[in-house]
């Protein structure tokens, strides 16, 4: 393992501490509490507030996210484990205008209970409204009779983007957590990786893996996938990666859909674009149209080798978040 | 058998010194079926409550006051899945040393038994879902039943530890239902949980020291 | 060498055909060669053209830069080779709005001469004014006395941004030339490689490197730096790079400046804002002032692993380039 | 001797197929000083090259316009540093050719030496700067001295291109100055510059390909 780094055990606040000061007119850091940060902003009285939050080690993902147009806080966890309740409690009273707070959040054990106290405490303790909208888009992680025990990986993004929209358009709790609970049944996602991480605390790789291997179905903590084959080459991947989705969710001519082509850590915008190339080449021949693509690092896995391709079906509210404008630092949108 | 507050913060040092030496090997066992931080993240929660200890705690009297702080410190530190699992489980656990300065046998027994159940009902698991619960639960139904027979205490913990220890080494053979592992599904099978190892490591330690504590004092 | 792609040989085509596709409002190639991108968006007449280029392997450079505010058109390259003439005078008339085109690109023996080609072609041939301004920032490449000699790296995304800003304020080509050359007079870059990227064509290592070294000053093509060291932590690497680059140009109490922190490809954002954390610190520490701040991967070698910093020193004019907005595929600004 | 314009393009085809054979090398050599790419660029570039002698070249019987046409090929298909610099010296060569189906031995020397001297031209190299042009500058000063004061193709080429080859091999113990490697320093010593070997794989095939053309003849 090689990281630019300093003392391992102090990573997360080192980012932290370099974050906020790297974009001072984005973010800041809650007085209370070092792992709550809120948009620097002005945010409207009366808005829903938008919390978002998870462990560290997914950057962009989660605190790159706080911005105009999507989060107005984030909980920010160790690497890969939930923030406790302590920083969540902290950004709701900050981010509260009156309207309530919905929670984003990936469908993990550690998420559920630790997001799930602090709304408790919210309720009990700050008489603060609190709904919670769970991401389980990848197709991967449980039959699709099951989908509410499906993680969230990078279709998050989305989950985000369209309540973040929906926050802004003036929709009250209830609305912004309809939507974005809609976001999520409408996303499905798949990955697939090449090569792991390193915990900086540990500095073991998050899976073997053969030179020639790949996992697929891989979680973005470096869980172990379905099944471990031959790597291939970008076409067939993409081919998997988009047939598990296309029959997991019905998507059919004339439908639009939203892409998201995410790199896990290391994989090069130039394999990105390759993958988005196959991609788009199926869809295309089944008669569904793109309505907006994404390809880049959105949601990853610290250095881990791979991507996930995530859709997101699309009805007119949801192209319309999708188009809504966004300005945070590690993510614009004009 | 009793326990003063003393006593008691010197067994969370104790799990503290254990956890930094279990570290590497709680985090194997994480990496074949989660994400491989469970060590990290026991040792991360336990290092701070072994500084709130030396810190606020240094003169803390009350094993009820001391428990719940130990378990919102490790929450506030850790998060994860384990935060609210273990932390439930020491402030569940406080009910009992509320207020003393001293725990009896009772006392202890009352302590460990809604310690187990507190993270059971936390985390909504079952047994056989492989778990901590499959450690938690066997060893808090011997310690009960069994001290309730015997009125022994060592005897009883031994016992419910054992029991523990067969829990534990149970979710090797089983598929996982709750937590990270549980979309691995035949995958899972072969790995022993590292909840359940934790959990039994933590059961176990109390079982040595407070079997020291004794010699030590007669 | 493990990557998500399919011909090795085809990687270049494929990833401008998937770029291409994702994002049709913003890029479309010309039906005269394959390798001259433009901005899909309408440009106004009268404004200065801007053309940049280089090698692919880099994205976001090159082609993630097109787009308002920064690039007209650019010109794409085979691996880490510069493009040949042919995209270049293709581009170059597509954009050309009367105004002549600037030629924005890195100090490299190959680029020298093909822009060089291209541009006495677009003057002969085409009657196209054509100006040139070469990035040079990378202190590692030759001594202060030769900064002339010295190739470009991450600095070139200021030296794009400056003069795209620049044709946006309608300056004519001679000044729009004049702020790119202040630019790159005003910028010094410092990298550090700790992991190879691999040629998808020959699959070796770009350098060799221990497990527990890095490479300071390493170029970002791979060419071996100017010393190997012991790995050491994200601060002492911050000190070495930002301290090489103040031994170089005087910056001082008071003094404005933009920095970016850009990861080669595999560095996780948490270690590029750990890095940031001690480059501010030390800039602080001299009273130094950060006008805006750059970190993430803005111009890659595949999937390298290390880093660069980079400082931009800023006068007024400066200032307003950096503060222009910007809508690129792989880089918005608000 | 004489070259028609058959043998021409049968010589780029050589070159081209000894491209592939000899990439690995080259990439391996311009990993030690450059960016390891100079045996894929070569690769790309000849057989751009090879394709268009197979289809808009098939019929083309100008050494002129070949020579001229391969090295637009080649400047097209790889930009790069070599691409200007091949191209220049393809081009600069042909005029030798043009509007000549077969070219005589003094036609060929005046090809050679223009390709060497463009070359040049276009980098503006010198020798000792550890590039192409310390295996391209004896060797045209050879070439066209020896070939002035003997009148013997063979004799002055072979000659020219043992001169190459020291000029090559004299890469190894200098410090580059132009290109990539430029910012080596002291580093760049003990390793051969990739393109004064491409370069002298050229030559060096041109004489292997011209000797066994004159003996088939004969
Ligand atoms: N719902 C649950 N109920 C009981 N124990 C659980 C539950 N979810 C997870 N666990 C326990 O947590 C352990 C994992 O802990 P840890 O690795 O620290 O957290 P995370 O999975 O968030 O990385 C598992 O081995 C399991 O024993
Ligand atoms: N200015 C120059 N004049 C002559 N030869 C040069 C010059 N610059 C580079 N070269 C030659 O080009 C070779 C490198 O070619 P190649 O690797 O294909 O291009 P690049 O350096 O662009 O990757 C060097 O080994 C050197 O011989
Ligand atoms: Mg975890
Ligand atoms: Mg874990
Ligand atoms: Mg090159
Ligand atoms: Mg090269």
């Amino acid at each position: 393992m090689k990281k630019l780094i300093n003392d391992p055990r102090r990573v997360v606040e080192e980012m932290v501490e370099g974050y906020v000061h790297a974009h001072p007119d984005y973010i800041k850091q809650l007085p209370e509490n070092e792992r709550a940060l809120v948009t620097a902003r002005d945010t409207k009285e009366g808005k829903v507030g938008i919390l978002i939050g998870g462990g560290s080690g997914h950057e962009p993902g989660f605190l790159g996210y706080v911005g105009e147009g999507m989060a107005d806080g984030v909980a920010v966890g160790n690497i890969f484990a939930s923030p406790s309740p302590d920083p969540i409690l902290e950004v709701t009273k900050t981010i509260d205008k009156g309207a309530g707070v919905a929670y984003l959040y990936g469908n993990y054990a550690g998420d559920v209970m630790n997001f799930g106290m602090a709304a408790e405490m919210a309720d009990l303790e700050e008489d603060i409204e609190v709904g919670m909208a769970l991401a389980s888009d990848d197709v991967a992680s449980a039959p699709k009779e099951e989908k509410e025990k499906r993680r969230g990986i990078a279709g998050e993004f989305f989950i985000y983007k369209a309540a973040g929209a929906a926050a802004d358009f003036g929709y009250n709790l209830e609305e912004v957590i309809r939507v974005a609970n809609k976001a999520n049944a409408q996303t499905r996602s798949m990955g697939v990786g090449i090569s792991p991480c390193y915990l900086p605390q540990t500095g073991e790789p998050s899976f073997e893996i053969g030179d020639d291997e790949m996992e697929i179905g891989l979680g973005h903590h470096g869980e172990p996938g379905i099944e471990k084959g031959q790597l291939e080459s970008a076409d067939s991947v993409a081919e998997r990666l988009v047939g598990d989705i296309l029959n997991d969710i019905e998507i059919t001519e004339g439908d639009d859909v939203a892409v998201l082509v995410n790199g896990l850590g290391s994989t090069p915008r130039m394999d990105l674009y390759i993958i988005y190339r196959k991609v788009e080449q199926i869809l295309k021949d089944r008669g569904i149209q793109i309505y907006r693509s994404y390809v880049g690092d959105y949601i990853t896995s610290l250095e881990m080798g791979g991507c996930s391709v995530t859709l997101m079906k699309l009805d007119e509210e949801l192209k319309q978040t999708i188009s809504h404008p966004v300005d945070c630092p590690m993510f614009v949108q004009k | 058998m009793e326990l003063s507050s003393y006593d008691l913060k010197n067994f969370f040092k104790t799990v503290a010194d254990m956890m930094e030496e279990e570290k590497d090997y709680l985090c194997e066992l994480d990496r074949k079926i989660g994400d491989g931080d469970h060590g990290v993240t026991m040792s991360i929660g336990w290092q701070a409550v072994n500084e709130i200890l030396d810190a606020d705690l240094k003169d803390e009297e009350d094993c009820g006051k001391i428990s719940v702080a130990v378990g919102k410190t490790f929450l506030s530190a850790v998060g994860s899945s384990v935060g609210p699992l273990y932390a439930t489980g020491l402030m569940k656990g406080a009910k009992s040393g509320k207020k003393k300065n001293v725990m009896n046998e009772l006392d202890l027994v009352e302590y460990w038994v809604a310690f187990a159940r507190g993270i059971k009902e936390r985390g909504q698991a079952e047994v056989g879902e492989k778990t901590m619960v499959d450690t938690l639960e066997p060893f808090a139904n011997t310690l009960e039943a069994k001290y309730e027979e015997t009125q022994k205490f060592f005897e009883s913990f031994e016992h419910a530890v054992r029991d523990a220890e067969k829990g534990m080494k149970s979710t090797k053979d089983i598929i996982s239902k709750k937590g990270r592992s549980s979309r691995l599904g035949d995958r899972s099978i072969g790995a022993q949980d590292p909840g359940a190892t934790s959990a039994f490591m933590i059961l176990s330690a109390f079982q040595k020291f407070a079997e020291n504590r004794s010699t030590q004092v007669s």
